[in-house]
Order: C-alpha cells, then sequence, then structure tokens
C-alpha cells in the first residue's frame, strides 16, 4: 500500500549506518517471527487468490483475455451489489460500532448484573449464522413474527419485511447491526482493560461528566481499538453473507444482494469460476483501497501509548 | 469509581443497558424457547403452551453428536492455539519492530482480512487433496491458523503498551521472544481472551469449509449435524432448529461465562507513571 | 469431452471390491442419513464388490459445490444426487458421464420410470441420469378451514378461478389471514414455470438447454395473475418465503399453499388439522413441473469405478428401494413398478394423499433445465420479484427477461 | 470558606490472602479554609489514600469527610471542586502538556482565549513555556510532574491536594516552587493538603503539619512545635533530617548514663521527678545539638564510623556501643578519619526524654521553655 | 572490571513541529569500575537519557558508550548485564511484588531456592517483607519506588543504573537506603551510574559527581570539589541546598560594591589583579557564610522578606534591593519579623567570583586555598 514506498525509501538512505545494521538485525528477526503466519498465508491466501484472478483472464475456449473484466463494467447485477454494499457497509458500520462502544462501556461500569448483560451482548456471537438467519426470519415473517405481532399489538400496519425492496436491505441491517454491535464490544470492551483508571480519577476530578471524558479521554485512547474494529467491520459489511442463504439469497430482485454473495453465486452456483475470479479481484481493490484510505487517516492519528 | 453522573441517570443507564441486553438476547430466548416446544406452538408465542424435550431427543438422535462434539472441540482448540501462536509472533513483529518491507507484508496480512475463505473453497480444497488431508480435522483448520483478524487485533493491543515495561524486561536480560512470553502476551491477556471467545465461537460454529473438505463422521463438525435442521427444500422447522442451535451452543455459552472474567481486569498501567 | 471409451466392462470387474463415494443432499427435514446408508448397505450386499461411502453434503446447492470443488481436485464423488436442473451445468463442465457409455442397454429404464422424471436426465438425445428423490409441485389445503367457511372439504379449487373464489372466500369467513400463498423465493420459477404450464405454455421444461417461454403471452398471463392474488390480498404482498410458507399453513395462516410433494411428510407430521394434497388447478389445463433430483454417475476416468457406479446407482433406483425411500422421505416414488410393490400400495391406502403426485405426473412436463441453469433460474427470479414488489409490470419485465435469457444462453445457440 | 475535615475515617482495601488490609485506623485530620496542611509520614502510611478519599476517588469504609462543614461522602468526586496533583502524574497520554493542562478548564466551558492564558502562565511558573507541544511521552520525569503541578495550578479549585508534587524536581526549581506554591496560595486564599517527604517543604510552606503512623494520627501541630515539641519518639524520629537520634539512658546515682564510654548527662529536674521505675528512658539529641569536644567530661564518645561532607554540613556517624550510633550534623565541611575516637558534647536544653517502652514524651520534660529557639547570630 | 564510559554522545529525538530536537549535545561520562558517579542537573538537562543511553535502551546520534573498554552501541539491551531502576519504575502490573523482584533472574534461570532467597533479602532491605504477595496497583508510591529499587538490587549485574531511585521515600528511609546502597555498592564492587536531585544524596554518596546543564557535562569532579570549587557560577548556582547566592557586584574604589545598601566588600586581591574591564563580577556567597550581625559595616544590608523555619535550621530571604535577594542559612530557630531591617556578615573567605558575562570562574579565585574547609567544632 502506500506507505511501503516511503518504508523503501527510509531503509536506503538518511539512516546512520549503526542503525542500519540494528535494522538489518530487525528485519531478519522479524521476518523470521513472521515466517509461520506467512506460510499459512501464502499457501492458503495469497495462492488462491492469485490463481482465482488469473483464472478471470482465462475465457471459454482457453484465450486470455479481459473479457470477464468487459463483463463486469457492463453487469448492472455489479453495480447494483456494489452499490447495496456501499449502503449496507453505511448503514451498519457506524451504528454496531457506536452500539459497541456503549455497550462495552456500560458492561465496564458498575452495572448490577454485569455478567448477564454482558452475556446478552454477546450472544449473536456465538449464535451460528445460519441459525441466527432462521430465527430473524421468523422475527420478520410478516404477520406472525413478533414484529408484526408488536406492531398488530400496538395498531400499526405489518408489513412484508424480506419480500419488500424497500425494507428487505433495513431489515438486514438491523440484524447485522444485532450481530456485529455484540461482537465488537468484546473488543472495546478488552481495550477499556488497557485503560489507566487514573485518567479517569484526574478527569472526574477536574469535574468531566462522563461523556466528556469519554469524548476526550476514553474514545481517544481507545483510538487503537476502533481501528482495529473499523477495519474490521468494514471488510465485515462485506464479507458477511451467510444470512443471505437462509434469509432472501439476495432478493427480492437483487435488493439486498452483496457482492460477495455474488461472487458466491457466480462461482459455485453459477459455475462460473472466471467471472467470478474477476470480481474477487473486484472486491479486494474496493477493500484495499478502503483499508489504504481508512490506514491512512487514522493510524497517524491513532496514539499507541 | 465515583463519578459525575447522578443516581437518577444511572438507574436510567442501566434500565437502558438491560434493555438492550434483553434485546440482543431475544433471538436465544426465542431458540430456547422454541427448543422446549411442539411445532405449532413455536411459531405462535404462546406462552401457556406445554414444555416438550421431544425436539432434542430427535436432533440428537439425528445425527452423531457426540463425535461431533469431540471434533469440533479438537478442531476449535488446535485453530485456536495455531492462531495464538501465529497471531502473536507476528502481531510483536508488526507492533515492536521496524523492519524492510513491514508494510508491505502488512498489507499482505490485511488481504485475508478481506478475502472469505469460503471462495477459495476450491483451490484450497486442492491443496489439501495435495497435501492428502482431505477429510481430516487438520484440513478443517489450517486455513484458518494464520488469521489477519488475529495478528491486526494483537497488533493494535501490543502497539499500546506500555515501552516501559519491555524496557525494563530487556534490561534484566530477556531476549525478544522472551519479552514477548513474558511482558506482552500475560498483559494482552484480556484481548487475547476476547479473541479466544470470538474464535471459538466462530470455528465452532462454521460450516461450509468443513462441510466441503470432510466426508466422514470421524472429521465432520457439529455445524454439519445443525445444517439438517436449516432451511431445507421443505421450510424450516423452528423447533428442531433450535434444539439443534441449543445443543451446538450451550458449551459456548457456558464457555463465555467461565471467561468472561478474564477480560476485566485491570491493572494495566499501575507499575508505571 | 473427456469421457473414455466403452464401457464394456461388466459389473466393476477388476480385482477386489471397488470404493465409492456417493454425495446426497438432505432437503427434506428430518434425520434421512440412516435411511440412505440402509438403502447403501443394502445394495452393497446385493452388489457384493463395491464398498461405498455415502456422504452427506448438506443443501442441494451445498452438495453442487463440494462436488465441483471436490472434481476439479480430482477427488470427486463416483455419483451424486444432485438436482435434475444441473444436467446442462455438470455436462457443460464436464464433470458426467451419459449413462449410455456405462450400458448398451438402457431400455429398462423406460419400464422402470415415469417418462416425465426420466425426461429430466435427457439431453443431447443421451440420458445422463436416474430419477431418485422426485417431486411435483401439488396444492395443499386446510379441510378444517374449509369447513369452517361453509366449503366443501372435499372439493379444492380445481381452476384458477375457483382458486381465486375460494381463497376470498377462506379469507372474507375470517378462517385464515391468507387464501393461497404460493412461495416466489428460492423456487419462483418453478411456481411460475406451473402456472406457465396450466395456461397451455408449451416446452417450459427447455428445448437443448435452451429456454423459450417466458416472453410467451401465456407465461405473462400466469405472471399478470399471480400479481393479482397477490394485490387482491389473498395471499401476502410482495414476495413470499419458501422456507416459510409450509410453517404459515400449518399454523393456518394461510388456508392454502402450493408446495412441493417433498413437504408431504412434514406436513402429515406436523399439522394438527385435517389437510388435502390436490392437483395443482388449471387455467386452460392442468399441469405441474416435476422437480427434485437424480442419480448422477461422474466422470472419474476409472472404468472400473465408473461402471460400478453407474450399478450401483441402478441399485439404488430399483423399485423395492424407491418405494422405501418415497415413503421415508416424501418423495415421490419415481415408477409404476415401486407404486405396485405391497408396501407402497398399503401406504398410498393408508395416505391417499401421497398419490396425487403420482398422478399429475401424467399432465407434468419436465422442470426448466438449460445451460447456465442456476442463472437462469435467478433471473427469472428476480424478473417474478420484480413484478410481485411493483417494480414493473409483468409485459415488459419479462420480454426483457426472456432477451436477457437468450443473451446468457446466447453462447450455447447451435 | 473551604476548609476540609476527615473525621474517624476507616479504610479497608480487600487484600489477597489476607482478606482485608486496613490502611486507616479512624483519622482525623482538618485543614482549615485558606490553610496549607502537609501529610508527613513514612512510605505506606496512608497519605496519598487519606488525600484520595478527601477527592472522593475513594470512599472512606466508614468515618466522615467534610467540606465547609457538609458531609460529602456520597457527592462524587466531579462535584467537590477539588483539584489534585497525583503522586503518579495521571497525565493524559494523548494530549499535549497545553492540552493536559487546559482539560479542566475546557470542561469548565472557560473561554479559549482565557484558558489559553491561564495556562501559558501556568506553564511559565513551573517553567515548561518551550514544552507547550509535547506529549507526555516526551518529557523528563521532572517535566511531567510539573504538568501535572501546572494543571492543577489553573484550575479555580479552592481546595488543592498535592501528592509529593516536587518530589521530582531539582534543588533549585524545588526551591522556587515552593516559593511560588505559597504565595499562590496565600493570595488566591487555597486551602492546601499537601503530602510530601521532604522535611523543608513541611518546615517552610505548612501552617500545620499532620504527622502520621501507620494509618494513624501521631501528631498533628504547626512544624516549629511538631520539631520542638514531639509527641513521641516516634515523631521525633521522624522529624528533621537527618533525624532525632535515640539513645537508650539509664538513671543512676551520678546522673543520666547513655551508651559508650562517654560522661553521660546531668539528671534533667523534670525527670527526676517522673519517678521511673526502673531508671531506664530514651534520650533524644537531635544532630544539629551536638558538637565536636576535647573535653573529657562529654557525656558522649565514641568512634567515627562515616563521616559525609554535605558542603554546607557534615553529617559524622559515630558508635557509641555495638549497635548504638549517633549522628552529629557539624557546620561547614568537616574531615575526621574514619574510626577516630570524638567526644561530643550535648547542647543540654535540646535534650528531650520519652519513655523507654511507650515512646511516650515524658510529662515533665515540656517545663522547658521553648528550648531549641534563640535569636541572633548564633555561628 | 566494569568500567562504563560515554565519549561525544550526541542524542537528538525527533520533535513535533520542531523537526529534531537535540537533548545531549556530545556529552562525556566516565564511570570507573567500582565508582559511584552522580549525575546532577537540573530537570530535563538528560539524565534520564544519558543513563537509557548506557542501557541501551536508547541509542545514541553520535558517539560511543563503552563498557569495559569495549564499544557496546550495537549490543543489544538485553546483553548489556545492566541493572536499571527507572525513573518511572516500570513496574510489571500483572506480578506481585516477589514476581517483580525476581523477574531477571527468572530470566536468567536462576534456581528458584536461590531466587527466592535473593528476593526476601532484596525485598527486606528495602522493606517490602511484608507486601510481596501485593499487585503494584495495591502498592503505595514509595512501596512500588522501593519495589523497582530491590529489582535492580537482586540482580547481578555489575553495573547498575539508578534513576531517582529514592525521590518518593521519607528523610528515615531514604537515608536509610542512602547507607544501604552505598555499602552494597562497595562490598559488591558494583559501578553506579546514579541520578538525583538530592543534595545530600549526591553529596555523601558519589565518588564523582557531574553536573549536566542543558544536555552538556557542566562540570566533574568530587562532591566536595564541586562545592568548593564550582567551575562557572551556573555549578555554583546549582549545588547546595538553597543554592549559592550569585549577587551582582561592582569594583570601584573603596571596594567591592554589591546591590543594597550594605558597606560592600574589600577587594580580593586576587580579583584586582584580574584586570576586569568595567570593574563588574558575580559574587557567589553561600547561603550558610551569611550570619545576622550588628555591625553597622556589615557588607550586606537590606529588609527580611521572608523566614523559614526550618527546625534545625531558618532560611532568612532578604531583599537587598529591588530584584536582588540573598538567602542566608542561619542555625536553629531564628526568628525574625518579616519587613525587619538586617545586616548580614560574610565569611571572606567562602566568597566566590565569577564573570559577570560568562560565568566562568574568575581564575584568580582559586588562589585561595580549600577556604570552605575547617576543622573542629565550629559551633
Ligand atoms: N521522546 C522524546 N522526544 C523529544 N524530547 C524528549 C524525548 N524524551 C525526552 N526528551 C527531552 O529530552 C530532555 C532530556 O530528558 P531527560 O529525561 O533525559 O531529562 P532528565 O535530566 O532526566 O530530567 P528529569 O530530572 O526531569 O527527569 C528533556 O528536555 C525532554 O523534554
Ligand atoms: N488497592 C490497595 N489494596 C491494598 N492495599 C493498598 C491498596 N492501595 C494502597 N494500599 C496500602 O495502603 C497503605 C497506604 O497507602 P498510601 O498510598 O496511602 O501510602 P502513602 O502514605 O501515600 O505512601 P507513599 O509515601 O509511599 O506514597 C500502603 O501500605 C499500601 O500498601
Ligand atoms: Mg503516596
Ligand atoms: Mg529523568
Amino acid at each position: 500500500m502506500a506507505q511501503v514506498i516511503d518504508v523503501v525509501a527510509e531503509a536506503t538512505h538518511g539512516v546512520p549506518r549503526r542503525e542500519r545494521t540494528a535494522r538489518a538485525r530487525d528485519t531478519a528477526f522479524a521476518w523470521a517471527l513472521l515466517a509461520p503466519a506467512f506460510l499459512v498465508l501464502v499457501a492458503f491466501t495469497h495462492y488462491p487468490v492469485i490463481s482465482s484472478v488469473l483464472a478471470s483472464t482465462e475465457e471459454r475456449g482457453g484465450d486470455r483475455g479481459f473479457a470477464n473484466y468487459e463483463r463486469m463494467i457492463n453487469d448492472p447485477v455489479f453495480w447494483k451489489v456494489v452499490v447495496n454494499n456501499i449502503w449496507f457497509a453505511l448503514g451498519t458500520v457506524p451504528t454496531s460500532m457506536a452500539l459497541a462502544i456503549l455497550m462495552a462501556v456500560w458492561v465496564n461500569g458498575k452495572l448490577k448484573g454485569r455478567g448477564f448483560v454482558r452475556l446478552a451482548y454477546f450472544t449473536p456471537t456465538i449464535l451460528p449464522m445460519v441459525a441466527v438467519a432462521s430465527i430473524w426470519l421468523f422475527f420478520y415473517s410478516p404477520g406472525i413474527g413478533p414484529i408484526d405481532q408488536l406492531l398488530t399489538w400496538v395498531g400499526l400496519p405489518t408489513r412484508n419485511w424480506l419480500g419488500d425492496p424497500s425494507t428487505a436491505m433495513p431489515a438486514l441491517m438491523v440484524m447485522m447491526i444485532w450481530k456485529l454491535a455484540g461482537f465488537f464490544m468484546i473488543f472495546y470492551l478488552a481495550g477499556l482493560q488497557s485503560l489507566s483508571p487514573e485518567l479517569e480519577e484526574a478527569s472526574t476530578l477536574e469535574g468531566a461528566s462522563r461523556w466528556y471524558h469519554f469524548r476526550r479521554v476514553t474514545f481517544p485512547l481507545l483510538a487503537p481499538t476502533t481501528l482495529f474494529v473499523f477495519v474490521v467491520a468494514v471488510t465485515d459489511a462485506f464479507k458477511i453473507i451467510d444470512h443471505l442463504f437462509i434469509m432472501t439469497s439476495g432478493g427480492p430482485n437483487n435488493a439486498t444482494n452483496l457482492l460477495l454473495y455474488y461472487i458466491y453465486d457466480t462461482a459455485f452456483t453459477f459455475f462460473d469460476p472466471g467471472y467470478a475470479g474477476a470480481l474477487t479481484l473486484a472486491l479486494v481493490v474496493i477493500l484495499g483501497v478502503v483499508a489504504v484510505v481508512q490506514f491512512g487517516v487514522l493510524e497517524r492519528r491513532v496514539h499507541y501509548r | 469509581m465515583t463519578t459525575a453522573t447522578s443516581p437518577f441517570a444511572r438507574g436510567l443507564e442501566t434500565v437502558g443497558a438491560w434493555l438492550l441486553g434483553l434485546l440482543w438476547l431475544f433471538p436465544l430466548v426465542y431458540a430456547l424457547w422454541a427448543s422446549v416446544h411442539h411445532r405449532d406452538a413455536a411459531t405462535r408465542l404462546d406462552l401457556t403452551a406445554p414444555l416438550t424435550f421431544d425436539n432434542f431427543v430427535t436432533v440428537w438422535n439425528g445425527a452423531p453428536f457426540d463425535r461431533y462434539y469431540l471434533n469440533t472441540i479438537l478442531l476449535v482448540c488446535g485453530i485456536l492455539a495455531g492462531q495464538l501462536v501465529l497471531g502473536t509472533l507476528a502481531a510483536y513483529a508488526f507492533a515492536r519492530f521496524d523492519f524492510a518491507g513491514k508494510n508491505i507484508a502488512f498489507a499482505l496480512v490485511l488481504v485475508q482480512l478481506m478475502i472469505t475463505p469460503d471462495i477459495l473453497i476450491s483451490e484450497n480444497y486442492s491443496t489439501m487433496a495435495r497435501l492428502e488431508l482431505v477429510d481430516t480435522i487438520p484440513a478443517i483448520g489450517l486455513p484458518y491458523i494464520a488469521s489477519a483478524f488475529g495478528i491486526f487485533l494483537l497488533r493494535q493491543t501490543f502497539k499500546s503498551m506500555p515501552i516501559e515495561l519491555d524496557e525494563a524486561a530487556e534490561i534484566e536480560g530477556c531476549s525478544r521472544l522472551g519479552r514477548l512470553w513474558r511482558v506482552y502476551v500475560p498483559l494482552a491477556k484480556p484481548t487475547l481472551v476476547a479473541y479466544g471467545l470470538v474464535s471459538v465461537s466462530t470455528h465452532w460454529n462454521n460450516f461450509l469449509w468443513p462441510l466441503v473438505i470432510t466426508n466422514s463422521v470421524e472429521a465432520r463438525p457439529l455445524t454439519v449435524g445443525l445444517s439438517i435442521y436449516n432451511g431445507t427444500e421443505s421450510g424450516i422447522d423452528w423447533t428442531l432448529m433450535s434444539a439443534a442451535t441449543v445443543i451446538v451452543v450451550a458449551p459456548l455459552l457456558v464457555a463465555f461465562l467461565l471467561f468472561q472474567r478474564q477480560f476485566v481486569q485491570s491493572f494495566m498501567r499501575a507499575g508505571i507513571r | 469431452l473427456s469421457a473414455c471409451s466403452g464401457g464394456g466392462e461388466d459389473g466393476g470387474g477388476g480385482d477386489g471390491p471397488v470404493d465409492l463415494t456417493m454425495y446426497y443432499p438432505i432437503a427434506v427435514g428430518g434425520p434421512l442419513q440412516e435411511v440412505v446408508d440402509d438403502l447403501v448397505a443394502q445394495c452393497e450386499t446385493e452388489l457384493g464388490d463395491v464398498s461405498v461411502e455415502a456422504v452427506y453434503a448438506g443443501s442441494y446447492a451445498d452438495t453442487m459445490t463440494k462436488a465441483q470443488t471436490a472434481s476439479r481436485s480430482g477427488d470427486g464423488p463416483d455419483l451424486a444426487v444432485l438436482l435434475t436442473t444441473d444436467l446442462y451445468t455438470l455436462t457443460d463442465n464436464d464433470l458426467i458421464l451419459p449413462l449410455d457409455e456405462l450400458d448398451d442397454d438402457l431400455s429398462w429404464t423406460e419400464e422402470q420410470f415415469f417418462p416425465g422424471f426420466l425426461a429430466g436426465g435427457q439431453a443431447e438425445g443421451q440420458l445422463w441420469s436416474l430419477p431418485f428423490q422426485r417431486s411435483t409441485i401439488v396444492q395443499y389445503y386446510n379441510k378444517e378451514l374449509f369447513e369452517q367457511a361453509g366449503l366443501d372439504p372435499e372439493a379444492p379449487p380445481t381452476t384458477w378461478e375457483e382458486l381465486a373464489t375460494t381463497a376470498a372466500a377462506l379469507q372474507e369467513a375470517g378462517v385464515a389471514e391468507y387464501g393461497i400463498e404460493i412461495p416466489s423465493t428460492q423456487f419462483g420459477n418453478w411456481m411460475l414455470q406451473a402456472m406457465a404450464i396450466q395456461s397451455g405454455v408449451e416446452d417450459t421444461a427447455g428445448v437443448d438447454g435452451m429456454v423459450e417461454y417466458l416472453g410467451d403471452d401465456g407465461t405473462i398471463e400466469a405472471m399478470d395473475w399471480w400479481l393479482d392474488l397477490t394485490e387482491s390480498g389473498v395471499m401476502p404482498s410482495g414476495t413470499t418465503e419458501w422456507a416459510s410458507t409450509p410453517e404459515d399453513f400449518l399454523q393456518g395462516r394461510t388456508a392454502m399453499m402450493w408446495h412441493t410433494t417433498g413437504n408431504l411428510t412434514n406436513v402429515r407430521t406436523n399439522a394438527s388439522f385435517e389437510f388435502g394434497v390436490s392437483m395443482l388447478p388449471a387455467n386452460t389445463e392442468p399441469g405441474s413441473p416435476t422437480g427434485g433430483g437424480n442419480l448422477y454417475v461422474f466422470d472419474t476416468g476409472d472404468d472400473a469405478r465408473q461402471q460400478a457406479a453407474y450399478e450401483f446407482s441402478r441399485c439404488l433406483t430399483e423399485p423395492e428401494r424407491a418405494a422405501q425411500w418415497s415413503m421415508d422421505s416424501g418423495y415421490v416414488a419415481t415408477g409404476p413398478a415401486a407404486w405396485e410393490t405391497d408396501t407402497m400400495a398399503t401406504y398410498a391406502e393408508e395416505f391417499p394423499q401421497a398419490t396425487v403426485a403420482r398422478d399429475q405426473l401424467e399432465v407434468a412436463q419436465g422442470e426448466t433445465t438449460s445451460h447456465e441453469n442456476q442463472r437462469v433460474a435467478q433471473a427469472i427470479n428476480d424478473a417474478i420479484a420484480a413484478v410481485l414488489t411493483g417494480s414493473g409490470d409483468a409485459d415488459s419485465v419479462f420480454t426483457g427477461l426472456q432477451e436477457e435469457i437468450d443473451q446468457i444462453l446466447a453462447p450455447y445457440a447451435q | 470558606m473551604s476548609d476540609v475535615e476527615l473525621r474517624a475515617v476507616v479504610k479497608t482495601f480487600p487484600d489477597p490472602g489476607a482478606g482485608e488490609t486496613t490502611v486507616l485506623h479512624g483519622i482525623d485530620i482538618r485543614a482549615g479554609s485558606g490553610q496549607f496542611v502537609v501529610l508527613l509520614g513514612p512510605s505506606g502510611c496512608g497519605k496519598s489514600t487519606s488525600l484520595r478519599i478527601v477527592a472522593g476517588l475513594e470512599s472512606a469504609t466508614s468515618g466522615d469527610v467534610l467540606i465547609e462543614g457538609v458531609r460529602v461522602n456520597e457527592v462524587p468526586a466531579a462535584k467537590r471542586h477539588i483539584a489534585m496533583v497525583f503522586q503518579n502524574y495521571a497525565l493524559y497520554p494523548h494530549l499535549t502538556v497545553l492540552e493536559n493542562i487546559v482539560f479542566g478548564l475546557r470542561v469548565r466551558k472557560v473561554p479559549k482565549a482565557e484558558r489559553e492564558a491561564k495556562a501559558r502562565d501556568a506553564a511559565e511558573r513551573v517553567g515548561l513555556e518551550a514544552y507547550l507541544k509535547r506529549r507526555p511521552s516526551q518529557l523528563s520525569g521532572g517535566q511531567r510532574q510539573r504538568t501535572a503541578l501546572a494543571r492543577a495550578l489553573v484550575s479555580d479549585a479552592k481546595v488543592v491536594l498535592m501528592d509529593e508534587p516536587l518530589s521530582n524536581l531539582d534543588a533549585r526549581l524545588r526551591h522556587q516552587m515552593r516559593v511560588e506554591l505559597r504565595e499562590l496560595q496565600r493570595s488566591l486564599g487555597l486551602t492546601v493538603l499537601y503530602v510530601t517527604h521532604d522535611q523543608v517543604e513541611a518546615m517552610t510552606m505548612a501552617d500545620h503539619v499532620v504527622v502520621m503512623r501507620d494509618g494513624n494520627v501521631a501528631q498533628a501541630a504547626s512544624p516549629v512545635d511538631l520539631y520542638t515539641d514531639p509527641a513521641d519518639a516516634g515523631v521525633a524520629a521522624f522529624i528533621g533530617s537527618p533525624p532525632m537520634n535515640l539513645l537508650p539512658g539509664r538513671l543512676d546515682e551520678a546522673g543520666l548514663r547513655l551508651a559508650g564510654d562517654g560522661a553521660g548527662l546531668p539528671i534533667p529536674t523534670a525527670v527526676a521527678t517522673h519517678g521511673l521505675a526502673d531508671g531506664r528512658l530514651t534520650v533524644g539529641v537531635r544532630p544539629e545539638s551536638l558538637a565536636l569536644t576535647d573535653d573529657a567530661a562529654a557525656p558522649l564518645a565514641g568512634t567515627v564510623r562515616l563521616s559525609e561532607i554535605l558542603g554546607a554540613e557534615t553529617l559524622l556517624t559515630v558508635d557509641l556501643a555495638p549497635g548504638e550510633q549517633v549522628v552529629a550534623r557539624l557546620p561547614g565541611i568537616v574531615r575526621v578519619a574514619d574510626g577516630a575516637h570524638v567526644r561530643l558534647a550535648v547542647a543540654h536544653d535540646d535534650v528531650r526524654y520519652f519513655d523507654h517502652t511507650s515512646g511516650r514524651r515524658l510529662a515533665g520534660a515540656d517545663d522547658d521553655p521553648a528550648p531549641l529557639e534563640r535569636t541572633g547570630n548564633a555561628r
């Protein structure tokens, strides 16, 4: 990514000789630390990605070319799922992160029944996604689902939540927020543990409200966690598709279809590995660009210690 | 800690936290409820409906769950162990060393975060076939043991640790690996436990890859047993699905209750000023 | 085509038993693994020198994924139960063998199976698979609700008009929230095909892997009718979920539903009321597509194994076992001989609903099967959803759909 | 009006293994409005804990905390309007020095111009003008401490708690800060509770000193009274640097015998009348009350074990008998060889007498009027 | 053999905004084997940074670090065999006091029995026996510091670096630790580099004192030499507590005139011969060289601004002229009203003269032989 260039440049000039030898030692050691992980990563991620991207340049008949990419550019479903995905990310990421922090702060404090609430928040992470999807499918069932029952009870009209393109996506977003907020909460909770309680004492003494303390001290100090959660949340918004298999299959009429689900369909339902490879590359590029932006903008502002 | 919040606001917060908690718990509660009711009561939310454990009996007999438990436990333990070792080592490199190619390497790790292994199953299946590992538990776990998620998480954690402690240990003659083991790992315990729970939950519930790469009961995890009750051509039977879900997740709930204290142990900066 | 020459060798030949792998999905709820294992064991004994590992492989889609993935690594199954509609996908990817290569005389199949089912395995003038777990769409109705609404529980609607009026009557009587549910997700294309058949559209099963009926007037009429049902309120508006429709029926939320016969056992065990099963109503004529899965023999390049796989699949589809499988799973027994077995006869007597599907076969067409089948199905489903959710009228959407499909299939046009 | 009071405060911590550990055993501390009260006491005696209880960061297990006469046990820290310099600074690592200093002002929505001015003023007082943009991690230890100090200085709180706020500063800066703080405290009328280990700070800054020991208040008095009239041997031994020498003594016919081969002291009238059963007592002699002498009748004699030249004075550690040492503080640079035999004169009036078992000051000794005090140029 | 040396060490930090900031400008520090060297200097002058460079925690931007004569710039800290007490303690929060202390021993695989014994011994030395099972978060500030100290004490390292290791201890404990440390250092032959702000520690413990200022070495000498022969006004002003008074002086016909209405001093022969162009110089007078007098011819006179009674002595701050103050250190308790007019006598021999612009000690002044030194009982 972008910083790479700096690193290479930095490695070769402007550094005193002795620091360079220390750096060489560090380099050897660091790569030794990375080696086992990279062995696995290369074998089970990089190599398959490359080979599937290579497959995308293979055309029916055995020639090489960019037909799959041309096709992608002209594929309305591709653009639809990309746009869907962007909305999906916008709809789920900020809300689930905000909720996650709120939950973490709550269950980190002196709440009554803290252990129970913590468990409650964490259950979405424990439940298998397929089961979750089935349960939510029931929740959203028009008429019999608890949501509609509640609406009937308070006298509001019921809806066909998943059958209506205008509500299907928001309905899935709500479910995803439910799923992710508790998941991220765990990391915020762990992050909160690394903050020195003295800082809260100091700001309390200065009369800071909890909100002020949170805004000015806790949140900035949680920045490493936030960066992590943010990157993961965005990639997850593009990655989690299990629910689609059970709930909407991307319908109605692609209203809830997402890029990865489309890739999956293309590869395993439509048996079109070439086009799937092209779509995969698109996914990696989109997420890569987003990640570079996230790192470029945020890593600099993150205060690590 | 005493804070600026009034008892009233405190109370309000408690209520809020609980309401949210109940809301969050609702799907699980529903699953529990459905699992002990007859099918016709399950979707009617009739609170007076009679209880039954038939669903559990049916589900339990529908698949060799005992074997599946064993396989799953072996699987998640193996994956977790691998992830912790590989992730800790790699994260340490990223967090504490300045080395040539660092950013490239990190970008390459992040690629894995962006690709779900599910779409790479064809290629990974071939690799496993070449390694002659198809239909074994290691084959299920191997692609996951280098986790970008874990590496990234631990990198963030290690980077936030007070460098003073690293220095103190270095002075005392602790090697780089020694410091990782004696300083970073213990201090990262809340994060490691959180990560462990998440990792175990994830792989406990992973379905597609295990299904594809295994054929025999001897290697298959719980979720394969669960899958029989999920969204089929004939529609979902929520009671059986719920019973199966409960059977699958019960150990996870227990694990969470056991371990949750571990990531609320604050002593972080007490040794430094 | 990589299929090797002649399948002359008989009965697996060679020395020692042949080890085979078979993938199968479980597409109807319940623990059917044991039943499969039992059938497999029977055939192992019968054939003597084969040993088969029957691998449960998830849903149909999962099974397809697994079969495909494993085959690409040269580690694929020898035989598998897969959707009949995946036929062209499998042939286009050179994954399966035509049975003609394994058996010079396939005339036995015509005796053993209903022609409607057998058709699903035929393409390019060859037979590629043996019917195994087959279904059609039938109409389930709740007799109690019929009675409560003052309707004759033994006279389910047989035409579209009747269906609409009956549904409306049921709804007006307040006995159920909806008169009828026809699910439009997942297998919506299947439902649409049924309506198209009923409207007199021909060749809905496709011709040589090409699909051409979607722009037909009958198809558009069918779609309009479907939309009318949702708009008139006798059916939920928007799309209706495949997976939760049976539940609605069992709950009495809907008095009737169209669903697969594969659901028969499920409804039978879980319905707390008397229910009836009838053939689908007719618009201009009655009719329904078939569905479900066949047994395919995979091209493993190993003659002995391929031969053994063929023998084995033949054994599994024998009338006795077809009858047993039908009774245990709820699928339709695949041929007359199966229906004539003693056990099946008793069963049909006890549970006459089971025979409706069989009877309907006479007016059945094969399920739409084409090249790029899933993509085509997906396109059809999207179009159905588009119409049902009001983002276009049936005429323009389906005209567009046919064009889209023509484009998808263009590379296969001869 | 901003007096602070702890009444019978007990503090118990949970202790791993031991169940609980009580670190404050019912202490009473009072700082009148505008008073500068110093808490003094050995490490671990409960000083920081007391401050934290006043601040509301720790709740008293029992007893009352009063501010302006109102019981505030239940008032949260944020509402007590107290400023504090933490012993371990508690700086916000992600904020610059300037931001750390103005943190509280921003909380209180002080206008930007005003808070910048205040912060700059405080930074100047502590000599940090050049470091305002730095993060704490880029500061030296002393600079961090000064940041913490500046942060407390800018607050408008009328009650300020300081926990060893100058411990990491050099002598010159410390001297300067001492004067500065004292002036500020006086001009603003602040009530200050101040923990220090520095005798000079305690003596020069305090209106009142509270000596703590093992979670109790050993003595509370003005600095001079504390020095001249220690309530018991423990306090006496704690005040002064080096502290008072405590020597075992025996009354016999000839007089008061001390360890070693010195001549001993005449029996003070007050003590003689006190009626000590076994004639044993503890004699306290401040190092500065000792002087080298050639007089053979000197009360103390022994061999020099260590001589430490401090520049302005010299500390002589003399072995009187095995296990019995006195430290003498001699003005200027005095060179005496280790092992030399010396005799020490004692300024009689400066001697204090304590019960040899309880450590209590012997009542009679109080008769002597302010004996260490004198006027004029003694040197 | 374990001498330590810094040669022409420069250290530059990146600085937000400013680009870089150089905190060490090429310093030379040497601690011979078995020597106890104290680094002294104002807050922020680079003491901790120097120690960290010796330890290998920070790399020198240029210059060499030598241990036992071998250049170790490239040797990682873990291989340098050095023990260190960090200014901010750096205790492992997850370990108990005992585990903290034995950490290094465990790393070096010292057998369990041995390390426990060592740890207990060290804990006893610092008075922490009762706290071995506690976590740092359950300790008081002083107890934490002592844990850090004990951790360094148990190591077998021959080179020990201590960064203000006693700053948070009370006077008594500090006195005790001082003696303890010094004895340990002598008996084990340790080479110690010791940072302190405490004059007493510097003077009593050091074989050698290095005074740093702004990243330079201002003077390196034995403690007494430093006190008596400061190289410049800066060092003079830094040593001593309170430090030396520096007064502007003018030579005229009558003699050496100081600020205020005092009579001034006679011109010292050495200075007279020095030929000062404009007759101006800086006069350094230690507080303890001043005494109250009634003599109308006293060289200094002014009004008392502040009198601070320390018990053993009294500090008198006297305004000579606007902006000109001297501090006098008078033995015992002296009560003088603020604002009283006083005259001060100066012990002539103790006066030091400095160039008024460069601050350099005026060469001639060295003629006087060790003038602050005397023998016997002066009081
Ligand atoms: N990481 C850093 N970046 C920039 N400047 C730094 C950094 N660390 C220290 N400094 C600066 O270097 C100078 C020397 O710091 P050092 O810690 O050595 O001082 P010190 O002599 O130990 O002071 P103190 O007595 O206050 O502890 C200080 O002015 C400090 O602000
Ligand atoms: N959280 C805690 N749990 C148990 N004991 C504690 C805890 N905090 C402090 N203590 C104990 O309470 C006693 C008093 O601590 P406190 O910090 O008040 O001491 P202090 O007088 O400030 O000492 P110092 O001068 O060393 O800072 C100490 O012995 C300490 O070990
Ligand atoms: Mg304290
Ligand atoms: Mg320092």
